[in-house]
């Protein structure tokens, strides 16, 4: 079950390689609502306890082919499952040069998020976590904007180093275990857990900076504005929604258990830098005039709110992680598809040039709006809930100076409200006239649109089924 | 009956949805209709609970589990009590009634539909707010209600100065909003509960293992959120801006309901406030401050809304005096009564901006009397109401908290009697500047001015009616001994040791305050009968001009952070960070040209090197290591 | 006959060849060079192949001069076609690597 | 000082004289004469040690084949003396000198290597043809076999490489904008 959701994409991608024409798009849309039933039966079963799969790999590295979905493997599988066809059905309308090794790569890089997030041995993760990151690099230089070279350049470079250091360290810790499985998670996390505090200390940052790096924190963010404005949208929501996550994902999983001593070392630190990164890239998003930079570093924002509650270490704060988590991936995607729906009707990202969109598009105001209280937390929004609780983790993390991370933290939502109201002012209100001649949101685009703000909204109202897929992860993560 | 509560907030919403699915397919008139019909529902349903709540019913209803995580456990849950039922009365009753003066107010604006579909999204919102059974569910309707407010203060959103209105209220309530999070944390994180019966409980018990500053911090931050939703100082900006909105929402929103909204806060958590002194001190104080400085910009409006949300700052700033002293029935009582006369006020407003076409300059108005005679008479009621001529509600609660901060705090108390002055004064002022003299405005204005039609008057009336008798639930002591609103009340809050004053002293402070009402109602219609509208200078210019406030705020905060967003992005992201990336690159790159120069391309050259290297390694080898 | 005297001469004919390669500007003499240290360390596996007895080393010497082959006859046909290309044999026409 | 010893020496001095020959004489015609001269040199040092089939195989193959092909292609180059490039005296020099201190470490660095390393004289009989010829059958078969493909490779290479250019004209070097 655990390798046909990562197969299923995988050999879809492969295969639209060899389609010529618009089919691969069929082929994609069929691929991933496929793995959305998937994912959506995987999160089901995991009710039941963890499903597991385990062959052997290549035993002389000391690797196997293990995969285990928890809840929370099963709720980001499940997001993978839910963006990907609203990406596909989203931009269904819209014609990509060579749609075969578009779609193809697409789906490779499914497949790599999915392998990540099951993976359960340290070389099969690093392996995913490349599979995912070469497909994206590929669709950024070939589809992206103008200075798409050098902007993926860089995000190839930094996002490279960074994973690099995560498998010197990854590695250092195999060899701790010799055997067969020595990568296995739980070799690994003995591994890690058996070494002086010293080792930790300096074990965390080679591995952390690669998540660091994805998720990004701060000062670690700059590769992520320029790709974002960069790259094709449907990469942007993948890069943003999925991948991201990854880092996110990555940190609960493969650093947080592993290093406990370095992470004890460093909690404040972590935390500081995210609280930074909070304000810091709210204060941004202020200045911004172009929509995709804008949300770039809100996303930023959110993501340091999330790090700083992983790493506040209560309880509250891990189970909020695993929600925000998803919700953020679902804000974030709904946020991008008006972003480039926008881009799509009017040509143009500048806020300056923007205006009058409730009057000419009132179903896609009507989105934008949903989306961004959405992004600001509005309570009755999937975003509340995660945010309360990371507010909470945060509050009540082992800290001495909780109190004061948290007020800063909350600092940022409110630069959040202004700097997502700004946004909502001047695209959808407004009177500008050469905003009056659009459509507004095609059939395609509304389902897509549908389908998240439903969820927005659900997951607001009646957040129990999300909760309960995740719950007891948090308490077996924090020791 | 009180197992029905969830069907209050559930009309409004089903309001919402159909209004708000369906805002383009369905006709106006039934739009109005449904909407008004939604709030009618739940007021038949809130006045069933208000009677059994009356008999000493006090329940919780609990919906579903909303957020449960370890020890986590917050229900949807709601709780009825006489506070809440109270409150529910008020919100559907003035709601419907504003509702109903919509149809006709709205009826020829396009987006009308969608008017009433956030008006009962703003219903429903506050309905959560107050029938919450704990914290986290009135901070769900808290939020609502800031949002609800946001789209209807923008509701015109093709102007520029509207949309910003807007966005200054979600933004300074958001403020208070953080204040209100960082509260509800503390108490989560000292108590390990939200709902109000176990937090209250355990104040009640005393056994808490939490020291008197801790109450004081969570009070204080509660508090703050209360100054974002109640326009307190230094939160009040938003709201005078907020009359950007259509004329009834102002009446409803930041009249009637929405900004009592703090006031209902404290005086549910009353509890922690007795507790904590040096909390009620602040809100003593800062209620004061507002009272006041509100009230001096009121006297220098020209604007008729403006005026009216400046009084709205300063009535609030009352009610927190009044729950500053502990004196929580008696903010709840001016609560009530505020409600009637000044959603009357503004909807009478509303009824004279609509005669006039738009115009909400008083400059332009003057005689309005002679046309409209229903809108004259229910103003000027609204105004005896809101001065506190004996007689009227407003007399009565204002009295009540004057009485209560003449036994807590003389200072506070001669500042709310002066504050009680100006009230008497502006409004007067507005009143005759409106309505009496010579119409100042267009001939074309004077040929249109008409008597609004009933969908308008007739809630003018019943408020009028509400405006009059609505103090008679709390006389003072002196002349009844049985306070029905406070009676009412004593199951969920009462007053924070009584003070009980000598009848002579109580029947002293009735006489000050009716004295001054009475002579600076008069004033303020002398003073006005033959207005003239020169220039101010001096101090009357800086009232004029709301003390500056507003651009003391953009200079000091929204400035400063816009300058300061802008160093960062210029140089911190572009050259710093980016920069030490981007250089790491170039330095490489850089390198790699130089060392490129190496490679001469002579293979000569490069045979050369290989038997120097060679050399070298044989030499190393053998000489050092072997 | 001590080994050495065969080690030393080895020697001698590998850092003639070596000098060969550094002096000469000719490919193809550079190439002969090539070839000589080519000899050279045949002929010390044979020396070696002597002492200790073993044939494996002079079959090794066998392999070697087959890869030889092989190398000149690739060799001369790139040096023939570099030749008909630029008309000169001189190695320091081919700086073509720098660019 | 017997035979044998006589003609180790002998052979000696021939080989590195022609070797120094090779390296210095102007005339490439000479180098390769000179050569192999080397070659047959070392080809009767390979007699002296017995290793009969490899002195017959090294005359055959290298002074023959090979050294005939490095001849054919000087001769059809039409290289002598005049056109024969120089390098600078310097350059020259250091090659001098580097490969003299290379000789000298590599000489330093043996000086003491195992010493008591002697060559029987008596005749042995691995270099036989008989004795190798198992050897390499045996053992080495694969090897012997997979040097047939190189051969092949080779053989293709040369003739590909080799080949006239006029056979297929290149496109490449003609602008393409200009058709």
């Amino acid at each position: 079950m655990l390798t046909l959701l990562i197969f299923v994409p995988l050999i879809a991608g492969i295969f639209s390689f060899l389609v010529k024409g618009n089919g691969a798009k069929g082929l994609a849309l069929a691929s991933s609502l496929a793995t959305l039933a998937l994912s959506a039966y995987v999160a089901f079963e995991t009710g039941n306890g963890p499903l597991g799969f385990s062959m052997p790999w290549i035993p002389q590295l000391g690797t196997q082919f293990s995969l285990q979905a928890d809840g929370m493997s099963a709720m980001l599988c499940l997001l993978t499952g839910i963006v990907m066809p609203v990406v596909i059905i989203a931009n269904w309308n819209k014609e990509v040069e060579r749609p075969w090794s578009f779609y193809g790569l697409m789906l490779l890089s499914q497949a790599g998020i999915t392998g990540v997030f099951l993976a359960y041995d340290a070389l099969l993760f690093y392996f995913f976590w490349e599979l995912a990151l070469i497909p994206v690099y590929f669709l950024c230089s070939r589809w992206g904007g103008e200075r798409r070279i050098a902007v993926t350049f860089k995000f190839f470079v930094y996002t490279f180093l960074g994973s690099l250091m995560m498998l010197a360290g990854l590695i250092y810790l195999a060899t701790l275990t010799p055997g067969a499985d020595s990568y296995s998670w739980a070799n690994i996390t003995r591994a890690g857990a058996s070494l002086s505090p010293e080792n930790q200390s300096w074990l965390f940052w080679l591995i952390f900076i690669a998540f660091a790096i994805k998720m990004p924190i701060f000062p670690f963010h700059t590769w992520q504005p320029d790709t974002y404005e960069q790259s094709p949208t449907p990469v942007t929501i993948i890069l943003s929604a999925l991948m991201v996550k990854m880092g996110m994902f990555a940190v609960v999983r493969w650093l947080l258990p592993v290093v406990p001593s370095g992470v004890a070392f460093w909690t404040d630190t972590v935390i500081v830098l995210s609280v930074i990164g909070i304000v810091y890239a709210s204060l941004l998003a202020i200045v911004q005039t172009d929509l995709k930079r804008l949300v770039a570093y809100s996303s930023i924002a959110h993501m340091g709110l999330m790090c700083a509650a992983a790493f506040a270490h209560s309880e509250v704060g891990m189970h909020g992680l695993m929600v925000q988590m998803f919700n953020h991936g679902i804000n974030i995607t709904g946020m991008w598809l008006i972003v480039s729906m926008v881009e799509n009707r009017w040509g143009t990202r500048d806020m300056s040039k923007l205006g009058g969109m409730a009057t000419s598009a009132p179903q896609m105001s009507i989105a934008l709006l949903i989306i961004a209280f959405a992004n600001i937390a509005l309570p009755l929004t999937n975003g509340f809930i995660g945010e309360f609780m990371l507010f909470n983790g945060i509050f009540q993390g082992a800290s001495a100076f909780s109190m004061t991370y948290m007020v800063v933290a909350g600092v940022g939502i409110i630069l959040g409200a202004v700097y997502t109201l700004n946004m909502v002012q001047k695209t959808a209100f407004g009177n500008t006239v050469p905003m009056q001649v659009a459509k507004d949101m095609t059939l395609n685009e509304s389902v897509a649109m549908a389908l998240i703000v439903v969820l927005v909204i659900f997951l607001g109202v009646y957040p129990k089924p999300l909760l309960e897929l995740t719950s007891g992860i948090s308490g077996a993560i924090l020791p | 009956m009180t197992d029905l509560v969830y069907l209050i907030p559930l009309f409004p919403l089903i309001g919402f949805l159909i209004n708000g699915l369906g805002w383009r397919t369905i006709p106006k008139s039934i739009g109005g209709i449904i909407g008004s019909l939604a709030v009618l529902a739940s007021f038949a349903v809130s006045l069933g609970i208000f009677f059994e709540v009356r008999s000493g019913v006090s329940k919780t209803v609990t919906l579903f589990d909303f957020i449960e995580t370890g020890s986590l456990h917050i229900p949807l849950a709601f709780q009825v009590d006489s506070l809440s039922a109270l409150f529910l009365l008020i919100i559907t009753g003035i709601g419907f009634l504003i509702h109903v003066y919509s149809t006709s107010y709205m009826h020829d604006d396009e987006g009308m539909v969608k008017y009433f579909a956030y008006l009962n999204l703003f219903v429903f919102s506050m309905l959560l707010l107050v029938l919450g059974a704990n914290y986290l569910v009135m901070f769900i309707g808290w939020e609502g209600v800031g949002l609800c407010s946001y789209l209807l203060i923008g509701f015109w959103f093709k102007n520029r100065d509207y949309t910003n209105a807007a966005k200054k209220a979600f933004v300074m309530n958001r403020i208070g909003d953080l204040g209100f999070l960082v509260g509800m944390l503390l108490i989560l994180y000292h108590f390990g509960t939200l709902t109000y019966s176990d937090f209250f409980g355990q104040l009640q018990n005393g056994n808490a293992p939490v020291s008197n500053s801790t109450y004081n911090w969570i009070a204080i931050c509660l508090f703050i959120g209360a100054m974002g939703k109640s326009a307190q100082i230094p939160l009040y900006t938003w709201l005078p801006d907020a009359m950007a909105g259509p004329t009834p929402v102002s009446a409803l929103i930041h009249a009637a309901t929405m900004v009592t909204a703090g006031i209902y806060m404290i005086a549910r958590s009353n509890a922690l406030y007795n507790l904590a002194p040096a909390a009620l001190h602040l809100v003593a104080w800062i209620g004061c401050a507002t009272a006041l400085l509100a009230a001096t910009i009121a006297i220098k409006q020209y604007d008729i809304k403006k005026v009216l949300a400046y009084s709205t700052v300063s009535q609030l700033g009352f009610m927190f005096m009044a729950l500053g002293m502990g004196a929580y029935t008696t903010a709840v009582f001016h609560v009530m009564t505020h409600a009637f006369f000044k959603a009357l006020l503004f909807l009478g407003s509303g009824s004279v901006i609509h005669a006039m076409g738009g115009e909400q300059d008083i400059r332009k108005m003057g005689g309005l009397g002679k046309h409209m005679k229903i809108t004259q008479i229910t103003f000027l009621i609204g105004c005896l109401a809101i001065a506190g001529i004996p007689g009227f509600s407003g007399f009565f609660s204002k009295d009540e908290i004057l009485g209560s901060t003449f036994a807590g705090n003389k200072a506070i108390y001669v500042l709310g009697l002066i504050g009680a002055m100006m009230t008497a004064f502006y409004m007067f002022r507005l009143y005759t500047l409106t309505f009496t003299g010579t119409f100042r405005g267009t001939h074309e204005q004077e040929h249109h001015l008409h008597e609004s039609p009933a969908a308008i008057t007739i809630p003018l009336i019943i408020l009028a009616i509400l405006s009059v008798v609505g103090g008679y639930v709390g006389l003072p002591a002196v002349i009844s001994e049985h306070h029905m609103l406070g009676s009412f009340l004593s199951s969920s809050v009462t007053n924070l040791g009584l003070h009980e004053m000598e009848h002579s002293t109580e029947w002293m402070l009735l006489g000050i305050s009716t004295v001054v009402a009475i002579v600076f109602s008069i004033a303020g219609f002398a003073a006005n009968r033959k207005p003239s509208f020169a220039p101010n200078t001096g101090l009357s210019k800086v009232l004029e001009n709301k003390w500056y406030v507003d651009e003391l705020y953009d200079s000091i905060i929204v400035r400063p952070i816009t300058a300061f967003s802008n160093i960062l992005d210029r140089f911190v992201e572009k050259m710093a960070i980016d920069g030490l990336v981007n250089g790491i690159g170039k330095t490489v790159r850089w390198g790699g040209d130089r060392t490129r120069l190496l490679q001469t391309g002579q293979v000569g050259f490069y045979i050369f090197m290989m038997v120097i290297g060679m050399t070298v390694l044989f030499a190393i080898s053998f000489f050092w290591i072997g | 006959m001590p080994i050495q005297y065969y080690i030393f001469l080895s020697i001698a004919l590998f850092c003639i060849g070596i000098m060969g390669t550094l002096m000469r500007r000719n490919a193809i003499i550079i190439f002969m060079c090539i070839e000589l240290m080519l000899n050279a360390v045949n002929l010390l596996l044979v020396a070696f192949s002597k002492m200790f007895n073993d044939p494996s080393s002079q079959i090794f010497v066998f392999f070697i001069m087959v890869v030889a082959a092989a190398e000149v006859a690739v060799g001369l046909a790139i040096i023939v076609m570099m030749y008909r290309k630029v008309h000169s044999v001189d190695i320091n026409i081919l700086n073509r690597l720098k660019h | 000082m017997d035979l044998f010893e006589i003609l180790f020496w002998l052979l000696t001095i021939m080989a590195i004289s022609c070797a120094l020959g090779v390296v210095l004489s102007r005339n490439p015609v000479n180098s390769v004469l000179f050569l192999i001269a080397t070659f047959f040199s070392i080809s009767g040092h390979y007699i002296l040690m017995n290793a009969q089939f490899l002195a017959i195989v090294n005359i055959i193959v290298y002074a023959g084949a090979i050294m005939v092909l490095f001849l054919f292609v000087i001769m059809l180059m039409n290289l002598n003396a005049d056109v024969e490039p120089q390098k600078s005296r310097l350059v020259q020099f250091a090659g001098i000198i580097s490969g003299g201190i290379l000789f000298l470490v590599i000489l330093a660095a043996l000086r003491d290597a195992r010493t008591h390393g002697t060559l029987e004289r008596e005749a042995t009989d691995i270099g036989l043809i008989k004795n190798l010829g198992k050897t390499l059958f045996q053992n080495y078969v694969l090897p012997f076999e997979i040097s047939s493909v190189l051969f092949l490779s080779a053989m293709i290479g040369a003739i590909v490489i080799g080949k006239k250019e006029s056979v297929h004209p290149v496109v490449s070097e003609r602008n393409p904008h200009q058709n």
